[in-house]
């Protein structure tokens, strides 16, 4: 296979001009669980699908929703060990940002530096791309942001996006639904609506995870108000 | 001798209603021997910032230059003017990474936040430990000098006129009680719309 | 200084023993301003004795009262001040009693200094300021360096703050680098001295640590010493 | 012991140094030329430690001729006293630190002539007249009394007379010759050296 | 970032260029400059519910005072705050690091940071630097095991206290707890308590002084007590000064203008 | 008391009992400002070399808060000339950096005839001017005639070379009109005393010296050799931090000296910018 010969650990560039192990990395996103992302007019709104395969698991235990920042959270499709690192990484440079100016730092730096970061493992030496994509919220300069960010380091500004399995059809749902004038409340309705397109199974308050960031800052919420968000779902 | 009196020289700057003022003398000496009359110790950095830097002059040179290269990269990194606030935050932190061989020199920042217009200013000691107060800052050879005039002479909401008045005061008498520093002086009025130089008629010994 | 019985330390190294640092001084603080007008003089000094972090007095004057027209501003090694003081007490008692009549400030000015000089290679570590009224009935200050330099001036500040307020008495009393018509400046009356000095003293003690507690203000005209005071920080 | 001095005009700078190179209390030879060519239009004069004063000079010379040939222009003056300047403090706090006095001299067609003061610590400052060394303690009051803006060249050469004249008088160090050199639009030019002879005379 | 591609910032991290010249130019005879100092009274007890902290507001150069109110207390998490004591830039960055870190440190855990994880943080950093960063401090907080004081020295040592104190009026204020404190004080009696004890490092003490500041801390909230006491304030002045316009002479005047008053217009691109 | 016997020290002065006789404060008093009576008679410090010692407690000044600075630096210059002796000297008085005086009076008056110049420890040569003068008055009376400005300078000397190495610091002229004509000496804290047409002496010396000697000659007209001892004096301040205030200028004829000048440095510096401005404008 012509492809098989450029596709050794390295990323090189296959004759077509293409990076094969970025589009497998890509693949690995789009085989992972789903996670979507939606601005409203006074916050913003991250989701996922925590599902697990065993009725043995512990739920809560490994969260894919993590706060980076008081104002600024996070959430993946792909690996996650990849995630814990990029976790890892973007807390530190929001805190170093925080240490060197006093000030924390804007939602399009942490997007840009942590992207940067996914771009190194593109082009280093004896390194893999990471196998996710991240998308990014936060609320600075009194509005609220939306950021998606590729295994490739390229990254995007959204109004609202879907990622992971079947990303295609969650885009076209928020297509549809979403307006500007959403509120933070509605766009909670809409992300959950988003994410039961195409879940398998009963969505309940174990198997997703919701955090949602306004002026006040990013928070996790916890099983309980997201049973009350489903409740309120027919 | 102290080695931040090699060069001498001193910066004050001083809080106001709405308006900011920096002062800076004159002399580049080397000990007792003066060599040039015209070394001004403040510079413009951004449009209603000001950077005054005492002590020794190569390090005031240095450090102008590796400060300048950070706030420019991060203006072009983040598409945006840098604050005072934040660009004091920098330089602290940067004096801090030569704690155990710092530069020698004593650094003041005099600006307006850009988009607050709030006045701002801001003095540290060698190895960057940031003191904001709301009345004035001062820094070199005759920093006791500077003390004793600006706590005589300032007061709060002083109007751009009167600021200037009270600073120019206090620069000129207090360098004229020190060998070190003097021989002509700036005083820059940073207000909303306008940035006001002055140069002062003063003792040329 | 032979009483002190160093004569019997040998003056030679001994092999094996070793000379510490000589360090015969203490620095107690405190700061003294003067200022003389036409016809009288005005001195003030703070109250804090100190050495180091610690307080030893808040109340301790500085000024000592030489004759009705004659006051002495000494801060510095306390120790130092109290023997330079007194004995210069007893040299204006037996001038008195020699000549009949009291030492004129210019004469204790002039001895001040010869009696500071009289110790030229162990000095006296104080900072004074002399102020009194002159012959003619006119205010003068003295001031000294520590082996007796003395000059005439019409106003000066001394002590641990002397640098701080100095260039205030510049403009404020000696109107430096001021354009100013000779009718816009404030004449020099008793009851702005007064303030100046202790508007000073408030700054002092804003800045400097060793200033602080409260103000002696001693007003010498030829009617005689009027002492205020004045409520500083404390801390 | 060794001085330089340098006074600027409206059009030019003019450079001058002593020629003396001794060591302990030996002079070594009386006709070292501490002026150095570094470019059409640039000049660099040196004092210090020796050893250190023509191998930090030729270092930077050579740095600014490889700037030419890479870019096909020249550093201008201000640039070339700012990369001497870096050069020096960057030195300085290497375990080889170079202990060197020294003037850049240069003219721009544009920014016109410019004089650039730097000491051994890379403290460094354009300046209208200097010194190094003790000699230039003796000179500086002497450019105090006779230096103003349109200064001409014949002047200039006069003012270094009276400084030679009065570092020859007072100075413990005998200092015989001093090079004199000036650069303009036209470029860099040796003038005649002045020496307690032509003084003399 | 590990790649060098694009001219990027130094590596965090003490920078150690300047030593050798510095030293070199300190051996010519020149002094060695002064940093600012916080002589100070920092203090901390255990009461009933949580812990308080209390400092001055001094910071000097040698025997001048260069800063009049700077605030000692440094924030180290929601729960645990810090008093310092030393060279101001070492306690000031040492906390802001050290906070850093416990953020962090929440954030990987999830959960409240305990306080006995800051006392380790901060005496493993200074133990590391031997001293040679001089922050003396006053640690305190409240966690799920209950209220702590630590005081931490410069060299890394700590000890576990009730009620501590540190600085140059330590002993000052040492002498108030000494005499009064006793466990299960009400709050109000601790403020009463800290109240009392820190004035007396700020009275007594030259190198304290100024206001004082005070930070209650309590299972689940906290209260930042900025100036509690105005201990000193400054004197009034008896004159008005108050320059005529044109007192000081001036040489030049230089003004420049910042309002942009040029308009920006769009013009169409000639399409050939 | 009986260790004090073992060890031999019961006589030795501390032991003595603390009930002082009135004689004992006497003498005390008398050691105390013993220069009173005869100013050659200064205290003698409890160690040996005050010098030393006193460096030592000023280089300590930083850790102990002890700051001693005497006042110093100066500029001071001196030249004869066919109109008799020109004296030109600053009024700066600095201790450390900071500038304690700007007006202090660095000519002294010994008599009618005969000045000194001060430059070094402010209190040093104003101390000896002063035992100086006495001698030159006491030399009148004894011999019915003026002292030599030879003599007078011989005296200062011997005084300066008797306390050689005790840390005194002087470096001064002393120029008079007597009847060999104008006399110009320097002498200084090492002893040594040579007599000259020229000299500058001070920190601004160096600086004083370029302007002095680049417009000195001996046929200057009294105004030019004033201006020239202004103008000298005046480029010394410029230059040197440790110079300035007012520039006092001294003719000495033989009639006896007169005060020609007390001008402030700003206002000749102006002058001379404005000189400037207009020789460039030609």
């Amino acid at each position: 296979m012509a492809t098989e010969r450029y596709s050794f650990s390295l990323t090189t560039f296959s004759p077509s001009g293409k990076l094969v192990q970025l589009e497998y990395a890509l693949a690995a996103v789009s085989g992972g669980a789903p996670s979507v992302g939606i601005i409203a007019s006074n916050g913003v709104v991250i989701a996922t699908e925590n599902k697990h395969k065993s009725p043995l698991y512990e739920q809560h235990s490994v969260h894919r929703v993590e706060m980076i920042y008081n104002h600024i959270g996070m959430v993946y499709s792909g690996m996650g060990p990849d995630y814990r690192l990029l976790v890892k990484q973007a807390r530190k440079i929001a805190q170093t940002y925080y240490l060197t100016y006093k000030e924390p730092i804007p939602v399009s730096q942490l997007v840009q530096r942590v992207a940067t970061l996914m771009q190194e493992y593109t082009q280093s030496g004896g390194v893999r791309p990471f196998g996710v994509s991240l998308l990014i919220c936060g609320w600075d300069n009194d509005r609220p942001y939306l950021y998606q960010s590729d295994p490739s380091g390229a990254y995007f500004a959204w109004k609202a996006t879907a990622m992971g399995k079947n990303a295609v059809n969650g885009k076209t749902f928020l297509e549809k639904r979403y307006s500007e004038d959403l509120e933070l409340d509605d766009a909670v309705h809409t992300a959950i609506l988003t994410l039961k397109e195409g879940f398998e199974g009963k969505m309940t308050a174990d198997n997703i995870e919701i955090g949602i960031c306004d002026q006040n800052g990013f928070q996790r919420l916890d099983p309980a108000s997201i049973k009350d968000y489903l409740a309120s779902i027919p | 001798m102290s080695i931040l009196a090699y060069n001498g020289g001193c910066v004050v700057a001083m809080r106001g209603k709405d308006c900011v003022a920096i002062a800076t003398d004159h002399r580049f000496g080397i000990q007792a021997q003066t060599i040039s009359t015209d070394f001004k110790k403040v510079f413009h950095i951004g449009p209603r910032m000001f950077l005054g830097l005492t002590g020794l002059q190569t390090d005031i040179l240095t450090v102008r230059d590796r400060l300048m290269f950070r706030k420019n990269l991060y203006e072009t990194r983040e598409n945006r003017e840098m604050c005072p606030k934040p660009f004091s935050a920098m330089m602290s932190s940067f004096l801090y990474e030569h704690r155990f061989g710092p530069y020698f020199i004593e650094p003041v920042v005099a600006g307006l936040d850009p988009k607050t217009m709030e006045p701002f200013i801001c003095n540290m000691d060698l190895i960057g430990c940031p003191n904001a107060p709301d009345d004035f800052v001062v820094a070199g050879t005759c920093a006791e000098q500077l003390y004793g005039m600006c706590e005589t002479l300032w007061k709060p909401d002083l109007e751009p006129d009167q600021l200037f008045e009270v600073i120019a005061q206090s620069i000129v008498n207090a360098f004229d009680r020190d060998a070190m520093s003097g021989w002509g002086a700036t005083v820059y009025i940073i207000e909303k719309d306008k940035i006001t130089e002055r140069t002062l008629k003063t003792r040329m010994d | 200084m032979s009483r002190l019985g160093f004569e019997q330390f040998p003056d030679y190294q001994v092999p094996g023993m070793k000379h510490p640092d000589f360090s015969p001084y203490e620095s107690n603080g405190g700061s003294i301003v003067a200022i003389a007008g036409d016809d009288f003089a005005v001195i003030a000094a703070d109250t804090r004795l100190s050495s180091g972090y610690n307080i030893h007095s808040r109340t301790q004057s500085k000024l000592f009262k030489l004759s009705p027209q004659t006051v002495l501003g000494s801060a510095g090694c306390w120790a130092d001040t109290l023997s330079l003081t007194g004995s210069i007490k007893v040299r204006m008692q037996s001038y008195e009693h020699t000549h009949l009549r009291t030492m004129t400030t210019e004469a204790v000015a002039q001895m001040l200094s010869i009696a500071m000089y009289n110790r030229r290679f162990f000095p006296y570590y104080v900072s004074n300021i002399l102020a009194g009224i002159d012959n003619e009935g006119k205010g003068v200050v003295y001031s000294y360096d520590p082996i007796g330099h003395c000059e005439k001036a019409t106003y000066r500040a001394g002590g641990t703050a002397g640098t701080l307020l100095q260039p205030v008495l510049d403009n404020q009393i000696g109107h430096k680098n001021m354009n100013l018509e000779d009718a816009d400046k404030i004449k020099l009356t008793k009851e702005r001295a007064v303030s100046v000095a202790s508007d000073t003293f408030i700054s002092a003690a804003e800045r400097d640590i060793y200033t602080g507690d409260s103000v002696l203000i001693n007003i010498i005209t030829k009617d005689g010493i009027e002492v205020r005071t004045l409520t500083l920080r404390q801390d | 012991m060794e001085t330089l001095l340098g006074i600027k005009g409206p059009d030019f700078v003019m450079l001058a140094a002593d020629t003396t190179h001794a060591r302990s209390i030996i002079v070594m030879k009386e006709d070292q030329n501490k002026i150095h060519k570094v470019s059409d239009s640039l000049l660099i004069s040196t004092v210090g430690e020796s050893g250190d004063t023509e191998q930090f000079t030729e270092f930077i010379s050579k740095n600014i001729a490889l700037y030419k040939m890479r870019n096909g222009y020249d550093l201008s003056p201000r640039e070339s006293a700012h990369f001497t300047r870096k050069n020096l403090a960057e030195y300085l706090r290497s375990r080889t630190p170079y202990q060197v006095f020294m003037f850049v001299a240069g003219y721009d067609p544009n920014a016109g002539p410019e004089l650039t003061f730097i000491d051994y610590l890379a403290n460094a400052l354009p300046v209208n007249y200097a010194g190094h060394g003790y000699g230039a303690i003796f000179a500086s009051s002497i450019y105090d009394r006779y230096w103003h803006p349109n200064i001409t060249q014949a002047e200039a050469y006069d003012v270094f007379k009276k400084c030679i004249a009065e570092i020859q008088k007072r100075l413990v160090v005998n200092l015989k010759n001093f090079t004199v050199a000036v650069v303009d639009k036209d470029g860099v030019r040796d003038l005649e050296p002045i020496s307690a002879a032509s003084l003399a005379a | 970032m590990d790649l060098d591609n694009a001219r990027e910032l130094p590596r965090a991290g003490f920078n150690f260029d300047n030593c050798k010249r510095n030293a070199t130019l300190l051996n010519r005879g020149f002094k060695p400059p002064i940093t600012t100092k916080t002589g100070t009274t920092i203090v901390g007890i255990i009461y009933k519910d949580g812990v308080i902290l209390g400092a001055d507001t001094r910071a000097t150069e040698g025997p001048i005072v260069s800063d009049k109110n700077c605030a000692k207390i440094h924030y180290l998490a929601k729960n645990i705050y810090c008093c310092g004591a030393g060279t101001a830039a070492d306690t000031e960055m040492t906390t802001d690091l050290i906070s850093s870190q416990l953020e962090l440190h929440r954030l990987q855990t999830d959960r409240e940071v305990r306080v006995v994880a800051a006392n380790t943080m901060l005496k493993q950093m200074l133990f590391r630097y031997q001293g040679h960063i001089s922050a003396a401090l006053v640690l305190g907080g409240v966690d799920k095991t209950g209220p702590h004081i630590y005081s931490i020295h410069p060299h890394g040592s700590s000890d576990k206290l009730p009620y501590a104190t540190m600085g140059s009026g330590s002993l000052a204020a040492m002498t108030v707890f000494e005499s009064r404190w006793k466990p299960d004080l009400s709050e109000e009696e601790g403020k009463k308590l800290v109240r009392d004890a820190d004035p007396t490092g700020v009275f007594n003490d030259l190198g304290s002084g100024s206001n004082i500041d005070l930070c209650v801390i309590r299972k689940g909230s906290v209260e930042y007590l900025r100036n509690y006491e105005l201990a000193n304030k400054k004197g009034k002045r008896q004159l008005d000064y108050r320059f005529k316009t044109g007192t000081s002479t001036v040489l030049h005047t230089n003004i420049k203008d910042l309002l942009v008053t040029e308009r920006v217009q769009a013009v169409p691109m000639e399409i050939s | 008391m009986a260790l004090a016997e073992i060890c031999k020290i019961s006589n030795a002065p501390y032991m003595r009992p603390n009930a002082w006789s009135s004689a004992d404060v006497e003498e005390e008093q008398k050691g105390l400002m013993c220069n009173l009576a005869n100013p050659y008679t200064l205290a003698a410090p409890p160690f040996e070399n005050p010098l030393h010692n006193l460096n030592q407690i000023q280089a300590n000044g930083d850790k102990t808060g002890v700051k001693i600075n005497f006042d110093h630096g100066t500029t001071t210059l001196g030249f004869k000339f066919k109109g008799g002796v020109l004296l030109a000297v600053d009024s700066r008085a600095t201790g450390g950096s900071y500038i304690g005086s700007q007006s202090m009076k660095k000519i002294v008056e010994i008599n009618q005839f005969m000045l000194g110049t001060l430059a070094g420890g402010a209190a040093d040569c104003v101390y000896w001017d002063r035992v100086l003068s006495k001698e030159c008055r006491l030399h009148e009376l004894r011999n019915k005639e003026r002292i030599s400005v030879a003599a007078a300078s011989k005296i200062m000397a011997n005084i300066a070379h008797e306390y050689k190495g005790m840390g005194l610091s002087m470096g001064m002229m002393l120029a008079g009109y007597d009847k060999r004509g104008p006399g110009l000496y320097y002498v200084d804290s090492e002893g040594s005393r040579t007599p000259g047409n020229l000299f500058s002496v001070g920190s601004g010396s160096l600086y004083a010296y370029g302007v002095l000697d680049s417009g000195y000659h001996w046929d200057l007209e009294d105004k030019e050799a004033q201006e020239l001892g202004r103008r000298a004096i005046y480029h010394a301040t410029f230059r040197d931090a440790y110079s300035g205030g007012i520039i006092r200028v001294y003719h000495i004829k033989e009639d006896g000296w007169v005060n020609i000048s007390n001008t402030d440095c700003m206002e000749l510096h102006y002058m001379y910018q404005e000189q400037l401005k207009q020789q460039a404008a030609k």
